[in-house]
């Protein structure tokens, strides 16, 4: 851990900030991604009996 | 030649296909009633010959500005008076036609002076039928037309569509009551329901 | 073959499908050495002390949030000339990524103001151009919502994207106009001359490659997501007329 | 087209909408300000001219929403679009109707509200052409932004968070010319630059508009 | 009346007419009014919580009109008088809809364009307490505009006119409030008159308001 | 005792007398259609038995809260889906009629889940109709309920009338068209148009 100076907070406050939200994106498009392959997936199961 | 004429048409809904494989030509002098129950899509077939939206297949031919449409909504300005009204379509539309004739063709000439805000339901109607009349387009599109008119009005109409077809124009025309054009064809829409697997691009299996 | 075979929708997904892992472990590492480096293994400015060091953050996130923007407009583009769905979705992917990162850009610059310039927000041009592209991405996303009808949306986001793009320059150049700024140049200028150290410049050049490789990964695999949606949405549909 | 231009007024006036509307609005932001920031002469007269841009702005924003919104719930839309006036045509007069029932107004309303402000000597001139030079290019714009919108029901906030963007270019050239005024500075280049911006936006922006409309009646 | 209370909220999400619109609308004005006065922060400050205050009242007479009159326009207002929930219920509730789509987010949202607008420190705790206690009374006091203009097609105008008026107490008491926070005087006074102006409104103005809108219905 | 009871009513629409002298009562059962041309004061009437408006003389006697009235308009809200719509009202009238049966009584069962802008006319018209089945009111009065259904849904709806009729309830229903409501009783209203000279109080002569 590098001594930060009086600047640790800003630095820090800086770092967690960005992080958080990268994450939360990451996050939050992963979510979207399962729900929605989950949700084609049974979708196309549900196509193919009575076929087309 | 054809007044409309219309060679394998499909045309879709908010996206879905409603309609497909729909042929017909209209020549002067020509009526044809759309039928169908509710939802089998008229409208949407109405909309699309009218240009307002892109058939999703086929070829729809008609001389450029010979189309006039009528909506299931009226299209007037509530606080437009009834001649107000009639004028203001008349000028858009070249203003060959005389409002005066139009407001006597379907007996609202009484209430030129009233804001349409203040007219009953028919008499709406009527106001918004008589419009057809100051655009002098060949071909009428109505979409259910007679919507609470009463009996004589109905008879007035009937009259109006036949004098339009006497002078060499065209209709057609989407209700669900019997309208007195005997000898006019009949289309039923829920006859060209559009084949399911004809969905959007991505609807295709991969 | 055309380039444009990758623009149908099924031979997108096979091809992305290939790449998404290789992007996605190049960002990763690229971003993590960079942050990394930054962070811990860099000295502090003899001026700025140990803030210097937001600039690994903030410059990337600012310079990501104008290019995803132009990568907008490039995709918009084509799908009003060529129809092709796919960069159309492609658009609508990139957007929230963008907005991420014009927020970072945002946060860490106030945060890094109040040190500096003893402000968290000062009406600087770049600040405010900044807020503006924001308040751009804000619209277009809101758009994209606001229609149900995917090819609606997709036209008319595409036509904003464009409009907003000629008013975005336009605004730029209005607000310098309008207010000098305190917000330092460009430091990545190619004459070496008025480059920031080499100590900053390198980790900083590890770290935008970083994020851009990171938006790569991000948008192949969120395109993946918005076309299975649209799919989903035209069997749904097709099953209801069925 | 004329008649167009004719109904959209006659409308305008019979429902008080457009015009008392943007006046009335315009009047209100003019008479809260002072009590809301307090009245002591000098920050009104140096606020004073921006405020009273931005009220503009926001007279404007506020009508638009109905530019398109009632002709298409009321199906006359669908009618506009089917007539032989080309939409482009309509969307220019329809923006035009918009300019004169608020634009115009707001520009000639703007001096009375300026000595409520007390607003320098020298700058009431110039706040006037700026606002007369500014507003179409608001109209304008506006119009766009309804054409995004008209299909979403009550787009309000849309249309509100898509103009606003586009407007910030006008109102930083239109206040800044009219503070350069206020300060007897030359105001000719940002009057200028915003003269280039109503020119561009009224040559451009009614094929843009009329597309989205097209694509929102499908 | 817990249903029609979901239904709004749920229409003012659905058709982003209500939440965002006020937010985004507040967002628009602390961004511009800058470009407009220019960014001397002296100034900004000394006007921060008044443009705030302003801000906030004109978002909140922005999303007024719809309030009854899209039910008027299709016919769901009939529907409701004539259904068995009391008119004067109806009313408080939409009312009350309407302040949580748009006087609460603007209370919330208000610190944060404090920021941009370099609110003075102190200011910002009475700014939030002073748009807590008087939004409501912003909402009630629009909502009986409404009722007055619903039968008005497009009765803009009409209702700002009428709500202007009746807003200017609440606005004073609340801008007094934050400037004396802002200046570290006790703003316990206007504050007390504030939420007093609050209680009587919501008290009495719903039955005003019912009574308006039976007229309108004739 | 009579679900709905007209004594001597006289009403008027903006101002203006439109109806005078109506008197018929209503029992458990009984339906009364409302015949007239457009304008005749139809809808006028059916306002002011819903007590939206003030008869200008005579008296209407109901149970309290025992009335339903479906109007010309649908007062629909287009962003809710046809379940919400119909669940809202349900709520609003106490609750207790279930949205289910109501929306398989006009067949719209398959569109729950349907945004109201999202049906087409007809549709919508079924949705409204729906409605008046969730509010549970003994008295229902009716505004053309037919108007764009298909003949289908005018089937359906006269079969949900008698139902209701068939349970107690009882009808006013203006329409132009034939319901196929057999034996019930027919009011045609420009029978009772105002006299002239029986303006409000400005216009009778001094
Ligand atoms: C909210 C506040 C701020 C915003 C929105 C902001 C935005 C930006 C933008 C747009 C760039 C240009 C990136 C590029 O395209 O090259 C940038 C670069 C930069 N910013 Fe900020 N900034 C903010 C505050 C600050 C502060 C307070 C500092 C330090 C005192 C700072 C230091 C820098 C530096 C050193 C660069 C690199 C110069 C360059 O590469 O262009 N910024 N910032
Ligand atoms: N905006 C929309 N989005 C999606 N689907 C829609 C939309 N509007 C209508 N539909 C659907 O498209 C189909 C065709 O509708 P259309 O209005 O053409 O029917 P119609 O024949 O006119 O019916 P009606 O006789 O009731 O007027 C209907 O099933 C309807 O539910
Ligand atoms: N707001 C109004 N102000 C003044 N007169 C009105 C108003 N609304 C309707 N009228 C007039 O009152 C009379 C009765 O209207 P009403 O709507 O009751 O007729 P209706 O029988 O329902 O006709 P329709 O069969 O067309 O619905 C009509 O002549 C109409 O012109
Ligand atoms: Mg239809
Ligand atoms: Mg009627």
């Amino acid at each position: 851990m590098p001594d930060l100076g009086k600047y640790a907070a800003e630095v820090l406050s800086a770092y967690g900030v960005s992080i958080l939200l990268i994450a939360a994106l990451v996050g939050w498009s992963f979510l979207r991604a399962g729900r929605v392959r989950r949700a084609l997936e049974e979708a196309e199961a549900r196509m193919k009996p009575h076929g087309r | 030649m054809s007044r409309l004429s219309v060679t394998d048409l499909a045309c879709a809904r908010g996206g879905v296909p409603v309609l497909a494989g729909l042929s017909f030509a209209l020549g002067p002098g020509e009526a044809m009633i759309l039928r169908g129950p509710n939802g089998s899509g008229k409208t949407t077939l109405l909309r699309t010959l009218a240009g307002l939206q892109p058939p999703i297949a086929g070829r729809i031919e008609a001389e450029p500005e010979s189309l006039a449409y009528a909506a299931h909504a009226d299209g007037l300005k509530p606080t437009l008076t009834v001649a107000e009204n009639l004028a203001f379509w008349a000028a858009v539309y070249g203003g060959r036609a005389s409002p005066e004739a139009a407001m006597a063709a379907f007996e609202i000439t009484g209430l030129a002076g009233r804001r349409a805000h203040d007219l009953s339901a028919g008499q709406k109607r009527r106001l918004s039928l008589a419009r057809l009349l100051v655009t002098g387009r060949a071909v009428w599109l109505l979409d259910e037309p007679t919507v609470s008119l009463d009996t004589v009005a109905v008879a007035l109409f009937a009259a109006a569509v036949r004098a339009h077809l006497a002078g060499g124009g065209a209709a057609v025309i989407a209700t669900h009551i019997g309208l007195g054009l005997e000898g006019s064809a009949t289309l039923d829409v829920s006859a060209h329901r559009a084949a399911v697997h004809a969905a959007p691009a991505f609807g295709d299996d991969w | 073959m055309s380039l444009w075979e990758y623009a149908n929708p099924k031979r997108f997904m096979q091809t992305s499908a290939w790449l998404l892992p290789w992007f996605t472990g190049l960002a990763g590492l690229t971003m993590v050495a960079g942050l990394f480096w930054g962070f811990f293994f860099t000295p502090d400015d003899f001026r700025q002390g140990s803030t210097v060091k937001i600039i690994f953050l903030h410059v990337p996130a600012a310079m990501m949030a104008i290019n995803i923007w132009v990568m907008m407009l490039v995709t918009s583009l084509i799908w009003l000339v060529r129809r092709h769905h796919v960069s159309a979705l492609a658009a609508k992917a990139a957007a929230p990524i963008g907005l991420t990162m014009t927020l970072i850009a945002l946060l860490t610059g106030a945060i890094w103001g109040q040190p500096m310039w003893g402000t968290w927000w000062a009406w600087d041009p770049r600040l405010t151009s900044f807020l503006i592209l924001f308040l751009f991405y804000l619209g277009y996303l809101a758009l994209w919502e606001a229609i149900e009808n995917p090819d609606t949306a997709a036209d008319l986001t595409a036509v904003l994207c464009l409009v907003g793009s000629v008013f975005a320059v336009l605004s730029r150049y209005a607000v310098l106009f309008w207010n000098q700024g305190l917000h330092q140049g460009a430091s990545l200028s190619l004459d070496r001359e008025e480059n920031i150290a080499d100590a900053f410049w390198l980790p900083l050049v590890v770290c935008i490659v970083g994020f851009v490789l990171f938006f790569v990964a991000l948008l192949l695999m969120r395109t993946r997501t918005e076309i299975r949606a649209r799919r989903l949405k035209a069997l749904i549909a097709r099953e209801r007329m069925a | 087209m004329i008649a167009l231009l004719l109904r959209d007024l006659k409308l305008a006036f019979r429902s008080g909408g457009g015009f008392g509307l943007a006046l009335a609005f315009f009047l209100i932001v003019a008479t809260l300000v002072p009590f809301g920031v307090g009245a002591e002469g000098a920050t009104l007269a140096r606020i004073a001219g921006g405020i009273l841009w931005v009220a503009a702005l926001l007279a404007c924003l506020l009508s638009l929403d109905r530019l398109f919104q009632t002709d298409w719930e009321d199906g006359s839309l669908d009618l506009l679009a089917t007539a032989p006036i080309p939409l482009e045509g309509a969307v220019a007069v329809k923006a035009m109707a918009h300019w004169l029932t608020t634009g115009l107004p707001l520009t000639l309303a703007a001096p009375v509200l300026g000595l409520l402000l007390n607003l320098p000597g020298p700058a009431y001139l110039w706040l006037l052409v700026s606002l007369a030079l500014g507003t179409p290019a608001l109209s304008m714009i506006g119009a766009f932004g309804a054409a995004l919108t008209v299909g979403v029901k009550r787009g309000g906030l849309l249309l509100s968070l898509l103009v606003l963007p586009l407007y910030v270019p006008t109102l930083i050239f239109g206040a800044e010319a009219t503070r350069r005024g206020a300060e007897g500075l030359d105001p000719a280049t940002p009057l200028l630059l915003l003269s280039g911006i109503t020119l561009g936006t009224v040559a451009l922006l009614p094929f843009a508009a009329a597309a989205a409309i097209r694509v929102n009646l499908r």
